[in-house]
């Protein structure tokens, strides 16, 4: 039986995934969130490659690239938008 | 007759990719056409199998990968009479929604039919299937469908507060579920529910196997709204339009009972099924969920928020007859949802007349209003008291048999309790009925809380239609406890579906099911205590009704007593339903820990 | 009930699960351990059976293909529930989209470099997505991703046939469905649904598998024009003409 | 050691789900939400992986060869899908609640309650 251990890269994936949870979730402004989350995003990438996994690495990198950002920044922007709107209306 | 159960999928599916991409080619008309008649045909081919699954188990392995030498590889439906039965009453109740909304919604009538097509057919698969991870796509698939359908109407805050408690608890639900299965993985190595059953057969249970058991239950629980998982449902079900109320309400919510029934049956039975640990804690979660609920349903004015708290209420019972752990108890849930579900869209369908009719939704605003409009009286009292088990209407058989299934258990004070609380929801249901189609009691009442009211989202109706509609989902509902051969038929698919090692066999060997004897075509009676718990149910849904009404009439001293020992609890209660989804996820949290842990000590050692 | 006792209460929940875990994970094989079968059969009978080399495709698209059509058709649904939730936005939005057109030359040039590359590399990952990494979900959302491009470098105009939305939800709609004509044509055939029926062609080029790589194809359409369509509700009205009155002041 | 990656997971589950409790914003908490299910990849991969496997990718490996499990990749693959899904939706129903309550504090979206 193999005695099953790390591989140091592996160590070091799991150790920016586990930093970066806390970091993504205790970032309560939501633009910087974004920013963490991308981040955190390619730490998952990074993590899915170490693990043999191409087909998901790919996948969460598309994702975390191009899918998360663009809702995620549409969103802010729109509800900025909204709010400097309505102050524009109020003055 | 394998090649039906992916039909059920599919067939709804597809016609929901040609609605949302003919959209601008289609005439509104044939569009309504092809709505109606795939559901309908639909329904049609889940009689069908129903039909052709009293014999056999059907088991369709898509791609045609059969199991090797036992070991599955592809996915399967595997379909026994429950589940079949259960894809055709899904299938009714969205067929009858779906006419219901053909001149009830007129507004993003293409998104709206295409989001209906896609719930029907993730609630056929989520019965049919027969891998976990297969379970949890179609969980998923009703839930984003059911997610927007509750927000349909966006210009209002209380669908949108209502769509995100029920996207953010349900998802995390989800995700709860898919780390369970990630654990059950890692433990069985295998997906199909079957063989994950027959790898659990041996090696200890240890405490992977309860933590995995835990998650996975509690993502079906937050789906079937139970307590402490339950705080969605009233805000959800409160806002959306009739018809999707009487999807969710009706079969949405009650097929996370069946996702317990099936994992408890397929697998987790194997390891814990020789005591009966497992089962109560479903049971108490159960009669708290049912009784908890029924008290709520008798606090609102809201006529779609005291639907929604009872159906939780009856989710509460069926959830208690499935950790009853017997066939009977099992066979009554199924009775119970058949019954339930078409009673309860019956009931949807008609406080969305009312709505249509006065532009009204609150109970205390509608009094009176309704007088004079007989066949929608009829259809609430009936519908009313086919919900509390009136002998020989409605849910009144599932009752009769679980309450068989808990005496032979030897626990009679299980039914006292269930009965209790069916007959605390019928009480507010007979109160409002009262109130609205009779005009009694008080204009107002503190007690309901502040006044909520709503627009309506259609004035125009064709009534004629959107009245047989409910008149039809109602009478249909009320005679299911005495179709003839039913009750039997119920026990008998009961019996398969608890059979273990049979089920494994039959999907993993195609070991075929030994010739069935042949079943009874007569109404199946009850015991006598049934009858009885029945009629002094009503007896006390009706004075409890009176109770609501005329409050202010009771001796001073008796309503002094009641404000003193009754007013604090109650408002501990609609604190607890805050409206606020942080607190519904900590309750979740908090839920899903204190099972685990109560599971841990029950079952460890 | 206050913030404060949502925090006193969550704590003790957070710890209970915590502890629920660690007693799972104790239970849990080391990890580098797995034990199968699963996977591991899997991994014998795939590529003989269906001449893909890439597992994990095969599995995805043919041996446990009805969860990938469950998948299609969640994002599907969140399209057109998105399509539900905004359609009061974008109709109380009537004002004129500005277009922004961005002036410098070597930044349209740099653009258009980009696009090209992003839609070969989504073409790749697509086409290729049974043989190598990859695969119709990637590949859709990358090329995607260069449509929206074109949006940001060009003009409104250059992206303008692309986000007809009528021709979107056709193709959207001929994808997902493409993706059940397959299984049904199978189920017609008198085989069982999605079962593999065409030709296997021989492994490691772009005619094997079978229907796997209609399969592939079928989703690939499917969830470009999904992403088109989630941007779309999301971006098309807003956020661009915010950046160019940004711009302006 | 050999159990980190399975602490990993669980860690980021229980990170995601006092995000989501705590969130006073629709927004933050859809990522909270998507940093939950997160868990459930990296869980469903670390107990699929096997010691000095290979990706199930066999091009120029003899058949075989170790490799890692193919089955929890398809299941990531749907699951990352699904998380894009609802992400999408919860945006779309925060943007709704902002413009009908000009806010996207959870804690004050409250229109019925009790």
């Amino acid at each position: 039986m193999v005695i099953a251990t790390l591989v140091p890269l592996q160590f070091v994936a799991f150790g920016l995934v586990a930093l970066g949870a806390p970091v993504v979730v205790l970032t309560r402004d939501p633009l910087r969130q974004a920013l963490a989350n991308g981040v955190y995003g390619v730490s998952l990438v990074l993590l899915f490659v170490v693990l043999e996994a191409p087909d998901p690495a790919l996948s969460m990198l598309v994702v975390s690239g191009i899918g998360y950002p663009l809702v995620i920044l549409a969103a802010i922007a729109r509800v900025r938008g909204h709010d400097r709107a309505k102050k524009d209306g109020e003055r | 007759m394998t090649w039906i159960p992916p039909l059920l999928v599919t067939i709804p599916l597809l016609a929901a990719a040609v609605i949302a991409g003919l959209d601008h080619f289609m005439p509104d008309r044939v569009q309504d056409a092809l709505v109606i008649g795939v559901s309908a045909a639909t329904t049609a081919l889940a009689f069908l199998l129903l039909w052709d699954a009293e014999s056999h188990e059907v088991v369709h392995w898509f791609g045609g990968w059969q199991p090797r030498h036992g070991v599955a590889l592809g996915i399967d439906f595997a379909v026994g009479p429950l589940a079949a039965g259960m894809c055709a009453v899904i299938g009714l109740v969205v067929t009858l929604a779906l006419i219901y909304s053909l001149t009830f919604l007129h507004e993003a009538a293409k998104l709206f039919d295409s989001l209906m097509l896609v719930a029907l057919a993730a609630m056929c698969g989520f019965a049919m299937s027969g891998d976990l991870f297969n379970l949890f796509v179609w969980l998923e698939l009703m839930a984003v469908a059911a997610y927007a359908l509750t927000g349909f109407q966006v210009e209002r805050l209380g669908p949108v507060q209502g769509a995100v408690n029920f996207a953010i608890t349900n998802s995390l639900g989800g995700y709860l579920f898919a780390v369970g299965i990630a654990l059950i993985y890692a433990r069985t190595g295998a997906l199909n529910l079957a063989q994950i059953g027959s790898a659990l057969s041996h090696g200890s249970a240890g405490g992977l196997v309860i933590v995995a058991m835990t998650l996975l239950f509690c993502g079906f629980l937050i789906k079937g709204a139970v307590v402490p998982f339950h705080l969605w449902a009233a805000d959800a079900y409160a806002v959306a339009p009739a018809p999707v109320c009487a999807v969710l309400g009706g079969v949405m919510t009650d097929i996370g009972l069946i996702g317990v029934a099936r994992l408890y049956w397929t697998v987790f039975s194997v390891p814990f099924g020789h005591g009966h640990a497992a089962g109560d804690v479903f049971l108490w979660l159960g009669i708290v969920t049912a009784v908890l609920a029924g008290t709520m349903a008798f606090l609102q004015r809201h006529l779609k928020r005291m639907l929604a708290y009872s159906v939780v209420c009856h989710i509460g019972i069926m959830l208690a007859g499935i950790g009853l752990l017997d066939s009977s108890g099992l066979a009554g849930t199924e009775l119970m949802f058949l019954a339930h579900a078409l009673l309860t869209a019956g009931l949807f369908f008609v406080a969305g007349i009312l709505h249509v009719d006065h532009g009204l939704i609150d109970e205390l605003h509608l009094r009176g209003r309704g007088r004079g409009c007989w066949a929608l009286a009829l259809a609430w009292l009936a519908g009313t008291l086919g919900l509390i088990g009136t002998p020989y209407l409605g849910i009144y058989l599932g009752h009769g048999l679980l309450d068989a299934g808990a005496s032979r258990l030897g626990r009679p004070w299980v039914p006292a309790l269930l009965w209790f609380a069916s007959a605390l929801a019928g009480a507010a249901l007979l109160r409002a009925g009262a109130r609205i189609f009779l005009g009694w009691g008080d204009e107002d009442d503190p007690l309901l809380g502040k006044s909520i009211e709503e627009d309506p989202l259609e004035r125009h109706v064709l009534r004629p239609l959107v009245l047989g509609v409910a008149l039809t989902a109602v009478a249909l509902g009320l005679v299911m406890s005495i179709v003839p051969g039913l009750g039997q038929r119920a026990e008998y698919a009961a019996d398969r579906f608890r059979d273990t090692s049979g089920y494994a066999a039959r999907v993993l060997h195609g070991r075929p099911l030994p010739p069935p004897q042949s079943l009874p075509v007569s109404i199946e009676h009850t015991s006598l205590e049934s009858l009885l718990y029945g009629s002094s149910a009503t007896f006390l849904g009706l004075g409890l009704a009176l109770v609501g009404l005329y409050r202010r009439r009771l001796p001073g001293a008796v309503s002094a007593v009641a404000g003193r020992t009754v007013a604090p609890p109650i408002r501990v209660l609609r604190g607890l339903h805050s409206g606020v989804v942080g607190d519904y996820v900590t309750w979740i949290a908090v839920g899903t820990a204190v099972t685990g842990g109560v599971w841990a000590l029950l079952l460890h050692g | 009930m206050s913030r404060r006792a949502r925090l006193l209460i969550l704590g003790p929940a957070l710890a209970g699960l915590g502890a629920l875990f660690a007693w799972a994970i104790a239970g849990l094989p080391a990890f580098g351990d797995y034990r199968g079968p699963y996977g591991f059969v899997l991994n014998r009978v795939v590529v003989p059976l269906r001449h893909t080399t890439n597992v994990v495709m095969g599995t995805t698209f043919d041996v446990r293909g009805v969860d990938t059509m469950g998948e299609e058709f969640i994002l599907f649904a969140a399209v057109l529930g998105v399509a539900l939730l905004l359609r009061d936005e974008t109709r109380s939005r009537e004002v004129e989209r500005r277009t922004g057109r961005l002036p410098n030359d070597a930044v349209r040039l740099l653009g258009v470099v980009m696009i090209g590359g992003c839609l070969l590399v989504g073409l790749w990952l697509m086409a290729f997505g049974y043989i190598t990494p990859g695969g119709g979900f990637q590949g859709g959302v990358v090329f995607a991703g260069a449509i929206l491009l074109l949006y940001v470098v060009g003009s409104h105009r250059d992206y303008h046939p692309f986000r007809d939305e009528n021709v979107l939800d056709l193709l959207e709609s001929i994808g997902a469905g493409g993706y059940l004509v397959v299984g049904l044509a199978a189920l017609v055939s008198g085989s069982a649904f999605l079962t593999n029926l065409f030709g296997l062609g021989t492994t490691g080029t772009l005619v094997s598998s079978g229907s796997i790589a209609l399969l592939n194809w079928a989703s690939a359409i499917a969830v470009s024009c999904a992403t088109l369509l989630l941007f779309a509700e999301f971006l098309e009205t807003y956020v661009f003409p915010l950046d160019a009155e940004d711009a302006a002041s | 050691m050999s159990y980190l990656p399975y602490a990993v997971a669980a860690w980021i589950c229980l990170w995601g789900i006092a995000g989501i409790a705590t969130s006073r914003n629709l927004i933050h908490l859809a990522v909270c939400l998507t940093v939950t299910q997160s868990s459930s990849y990296v869980f469903l991969l670390s107990v699929g992986y096997v010691s000095h496997g290979k990706a199930p990718i066999f091009i120029g490996t003899k058949l075989g060869s170790t490799a890692v499990d193919p089955v929890v990749q398809a299941l990531a693959l749907t699951d990352v899908v699904v998380s894009v899904a609802v992400i999408a939706l919860i945006l779309a129903l925060a943007l709704d609640a902002h413009r009908l309550s000009g806010t996207v504090d959870p804690d004050e979206l409250v229109d019925v309650s009790g």
